[in-house]
């Protein structure tokens, strides 16, 4: 660790790993409600469960974006951050709302959450991925702007990098996306439209700047390549990114009351937006072969290059499966449609998120560079259990959807959906089994913490004059 | 002639690329704006509607339904809903009709306790829904 | 020296380049606009068998004689642009502004051109939700026609660069590069034209 | 330095590229006047795009003198479309 002020990435980093752990213990909870629909009836209903599953998700994300941005700016930067004390102060403030918000989604009726928290007065409520209260996303600005002015500043008055630079314009649009959610307007055409300016404008557009600059980052530091080249290569992925990602909202312009060209602007489009996922794999595999070095932290670039490949295939592969219109038709709103958003979001914003923390948690943590063999092995397993349990968990849903849109959509005599859906079932146990095969992975993980804390620093193989 | 492939130029492009992209797509939107009144079924748009569909959200529907596809996957569409259970009647009993405590060992829809003016709202609102020109999806009435 | 830079040398020393003139990013961006343009013209022609009378209806009513008009200036813009480079090649840079000025006089020409043809659609109440054929007909030609916006203001960057005296004999990949951009945009015209304008 | 356009002489090779190029454009056009149509002469038509854009790629893009994958790429991306469209014409007046 270079820069004191790096130190406030630590507790954003560990509250996202136990947001993170909150998140997958939710996950399967409604998993089980899939297969067993009465569980936890009426405590927590399933809509309860889901909208704490997605909303620990995407809060823990932006909390690992954060923890990320201030551990990478002062070392771009070559300068300490603005305010260290602003940023912990922000880390405070985000994690209680956060907190609060969560607790009530489990401990009031929405609709009392809504009424207590003065829902009329600017309704933004109630739609997916978006139920915080109007109170709580106008708490997301604060600590967004406060954020923002923090690296922001930092950047602006050090050294400026592509990397830093990326990163900020990720988050500043990341920010500015967001005010979106504010809109709701009564016509639904129109509110399902600006709902996707966040929805799909933050994770297939914004967060890859956000994704790419971190990777980029931690390619540099692990293997030593010269920096010009990573950064033209950044330039090059995150323009094709938007390239294809802005118009490639179309997609999700097919069937919400928007006009027929959509169908045709979005399907070309987003058939090519699997382009920069493909373009970063063959980069980060590509810059690790040409290392200068082997880095000692073993574990942080197999997170990295697993990233490339696990956003490939999550964003990429699975989105183009069901992106074209005529496709999409059948299976828009399907399991197809949730074994992509999983795997996509692990595959590229967990992963990156869980890379930045495997590199920088060891000088978090007063190593130099990395962490003792034993715990580089347990987190490598924990890499493997969750990876691997991911893909079985798209395959099953994949499975699923395959069926339902078979049994429900496309067969000569539709059947209605819930007897569908019991139809299926057996891939939803299947599922649930991935599931908790991921918990343990989790678990590892969080091992990997405490365990060999006390045994040396894992050293670099042969040229080892790395760190 | 020397070949390059400069930072300045990935740079340029990125920019460049990336307002350009933007622009086309601000355009698109404004050209969906004058197209939303041929489609949106806005005329139907009344005080009703718009009180059901705060209710929709108020009560986290879309947390197991999906609307006109988007939403969660653990019930059933209801975009057509209205079609599909018989118009306004079909909507109300159902919802009305839900037990408090489920029904066991299935995914069960909680009781609300919506009184007679939240019902038709709520029809009022999803046959609304139902009357958007979707470009004719679902591809059938199981939604 | 990185051993980048040493392939680099290495390269400019055989008599046959690797690469196509300009900077490589700029190629890459090339490629991905043609294969959107690509896409488009695909689906074009696969959607028109399905509505063949409809298409064929629509088509008529297109001004041919507009372009015709476009296709030259876009043509002439291309061939200007690459005497600009060749001038540029010569160490001859007021030349080769000129040259590329000449070009975006060319590509102001097109967009007056198409620009009188949108208003007539716009006039008689057509957009791109009117039928299938004026859907593609107007995406296809926006999309174009702001690549040619887009390729204009590259061209007035490199013309006013090469006023300056910007490039040499030595070092002109700028000239190049904006070049290649236009030539691109020509280049997809030229299939435009045929197929929606002539083909049925 | 690239030689291969010649800078003396009466006429550049490239300004008769220009010529054929005006020509075929032409062509096309009178033939789109005429509003004649049918698999023979669409495919002509389109065949003269094609070759068009193969001109502009060689000698205006200066892809000529290049060697290796990108000297086709131009031409690649003619003959994919180019290919389909056809194609799809030829389907259409089968059908």
């Amino acid at each position: 660790m270079q820069y004191k002020s790096q130190a406030v990435a630590k507790p954003y980093f560990i509250a996202a790993i136990g947001l993170f752990v909150g998140q997958i213990l939710f996950g399967l909870i409604i998993g089980m409600q899939y297969v067993v629909g009465d569980f936890l009836f009426p405590e927590i209903p399933f809509n309860v469960a889901r909208m704490v599953h997605t909303n620990l998700l995407i809060v823990w994300l932006l909390f690992g974006f954060m923890g990320a941005a201030y551990y990478l700016v002062p070392e771009e930067s070559e300068r300490e951050l603005v305010s260290p004390g602003l940023a912990i102060l922000m880390f405070w403030v985000f994690l209680i709302a956060g907190a609060l918000t969560v607790l009530g989604y489990l401990l009031v009726p929405y609709s009392g959450l809504a009424e207590m928290t003065g829902n009329s007065v600017l309704p933004t409520m109630g739609r997916e991925f978006l139920e915080q209260p109007t109170i709580t996303k106008a708490g997301i600005v604060v600590v967004a702007l406060a954020f923002l002015y923090n690296v922001g500043l930092t950047i602006l008055k050090g050294r400026k990098t592509v990397v830093s630079l990326v990163l900020l314009i990720g988050l500043a649009g990341l920010a500015v996306l967001f005010l979106f959610s504010f809109y709701n307007p009564d016509n639904l055409a129109k509110d399902k439209f600006y709902w996707w300016w966040v929805v799909h404008l933050w994770v297939e557009g914004v967060w890859e700047l956000i994704l790419g600059s971190i990777l980029a980052f931690v390619l540099i530091k692990t293997t030593g390549v010269d920096r010009e080249v990573i950064e033209k290569w950044l330039y090059v992925i995150i323009a094709m990114t938007l390239i294809t990602g802005i118009i490639g909202t179309g997609h999700h312009y097919y069937w919400i009351g928007t006009p027929d060209y959509w169908q045709w602007w979005g399907s070309i489009f987003s058939a090519l937006e699997p382009i920069p996922f493909f373009m970063m794999t063959v980069f980060a595999f590509n810059m690790v072969n040409r290392r200068r070095r082997n880095h000692p932290n073993k574990a942080a670039v197999l997170w990295a290059l697993g990233t490339a490949v696990m956003a490939f295939l999550g964003a990429g592969v699975w989105g183009f499966l069901h992106t074209l219109a005529p496709v999409n038709y059948y299976t828009h709103g399907s399991q197809i449609t949730a074994a992509h958003g999983h795997m996509a979001f692990y595959g590229a914003y967990v992963m990156i998120v869980l890379t930045m923390i495997s590199y920088a948690m060891p000088m978090l943590r007063g190593r130099s560079a990395a962490n003792s063999e034993a715990s580089q092995v347990l987190e490598m397993w924990s890499f493997w259990l969750m990876t691997v349990s991911m893909v079985f968990i798209t395959l099953f849903l994949t499975g699923a959807g395959i069926l339902q849109t078979y049994l429900q959509r496309y067969s000569s005599d539709p059947l209605p959906f819930m007897v569908v859906q019991e139809k299926i079932s057996l891939f939803y146990w299947m599922r649930e089994v991935a599931g908790l095969m991921f918990l343990i992975g989790l678990v590892v993980y969080v091992a990997s913490f405490f365990v060999g804390s006390r045994q040396p620093e894992a050293t670099a193989v042969v040229e080892g004059s790395a760190a | 002639m020397s070949q390059a492939f400069t930072k300045a130029m990935a740079r340029n492009i990125f920019y460049g690329g990336s307002v350009f992209f933007m622009l086309l797509f601000l355009a698109l939107t404004f050209d969906t704006h004058t197209a939303w009144p041929q489609r949106d079924n806005h005329e139907n748009l009344t005080e009703q509607v718009a009180h059901g569909k705060r209710l929709w959200e108020e009560n986290n529907c879309i947390g197991c339904h999906t609307l006109l596809g988007e939403g969660a996957y653990f019930a059933p569409e209801l975009g057509n809903a209205f079609k599909r259970l018989g118009g306004a009647d079909g909507i109300k009993g159902f919802i009305a009709s839900r037990p408090k405590d489920g029904i066991p060992g299935r995914r069960s829809m909680p009781q609300f306790n919506f009184s007679e003016d939240d019902l038709n709202a709520i029809a009022a609102f999803l046959k609304y829904v139902s009357e958007m020109n979707t470009a004719s999806w679902p591809p059938n009435i199981q939604g | 020296m990185t051993a980048e830079a040493a392939i680099q040398q290495q390269r400019r020393g055989l008599a046959v380049p690797r690469f196509p003139p300009g900077d490589l990013a700029i190629w890459i961006f090339i490629l991905a606009e043609l294969l959107v343009f690509a896409l488009f013209f695909a689906a074009y022609a696969f959607t028109r068998m399905q509505h063949i009378a409809l298409f064929d209806r629509y088509q008529a009513m297109l001004n041919r004689d507009a372009a015709l008009i476009n296709t030259l200036a876009l043509l002439t813009a291309s061939y200007f642009v690459m005497r600009g480079v060749v001038a540029a090649r010569e160490g001859q840079g007021r030349l080769c502004a000129r040259w590329t000025w000449a070009a975006v006089g060319m590509g102001a020409l097109f967009l007056v051109v198409k620009s009188s043809e949108y208003a007539h659609h716009l006039h008689a109440g057509i957009n791109l939700s009117t039928n299938t054929f004026y859907m593609f007909y107007l995406s296809l030609t926006f999309f174009h026609f702001l690549h040619v916006i887009l390729g204009m203001v590259i061209l007035v960057a490199v013309a006013l660069k090469a006023g300056r005296g910007g490039y040499t004999p030595e070092e002109h990949t700028g000239v190049e590069t904006g070049a290649s951009y236009w030539h691109m945009v020509d280049l997809v015209w030229l299939v435009l034209f045929p197929l929606v304008y002539v083909m049925k | 330095m690239n030689t291969s356009f010649p800078t003396r002489g009466l006429i550049r090779p490239c300004t008769l590229v220009y010529a054929l190029l005006i020509g075929l454009t032409c062509v096309t056009w009178m033939i789109g006047r005429s509003g004649v149509g049918g698999p023979g002469v669409s495919l002509l038509v389109l065949g003269f795009a094609l070759l068009k854009g193969h001109l502009i790629g060689d000698w205006f893009m200066g892809l000529r003198d290049v060697r290796g994958i990108w000297r086709w790429v131009v031409a690649i991306w003619l003959l994919v479309p180019g290919g389909l469209i056809a194609l799809a014409f030829l389907l259409s007046f089968r059908g």
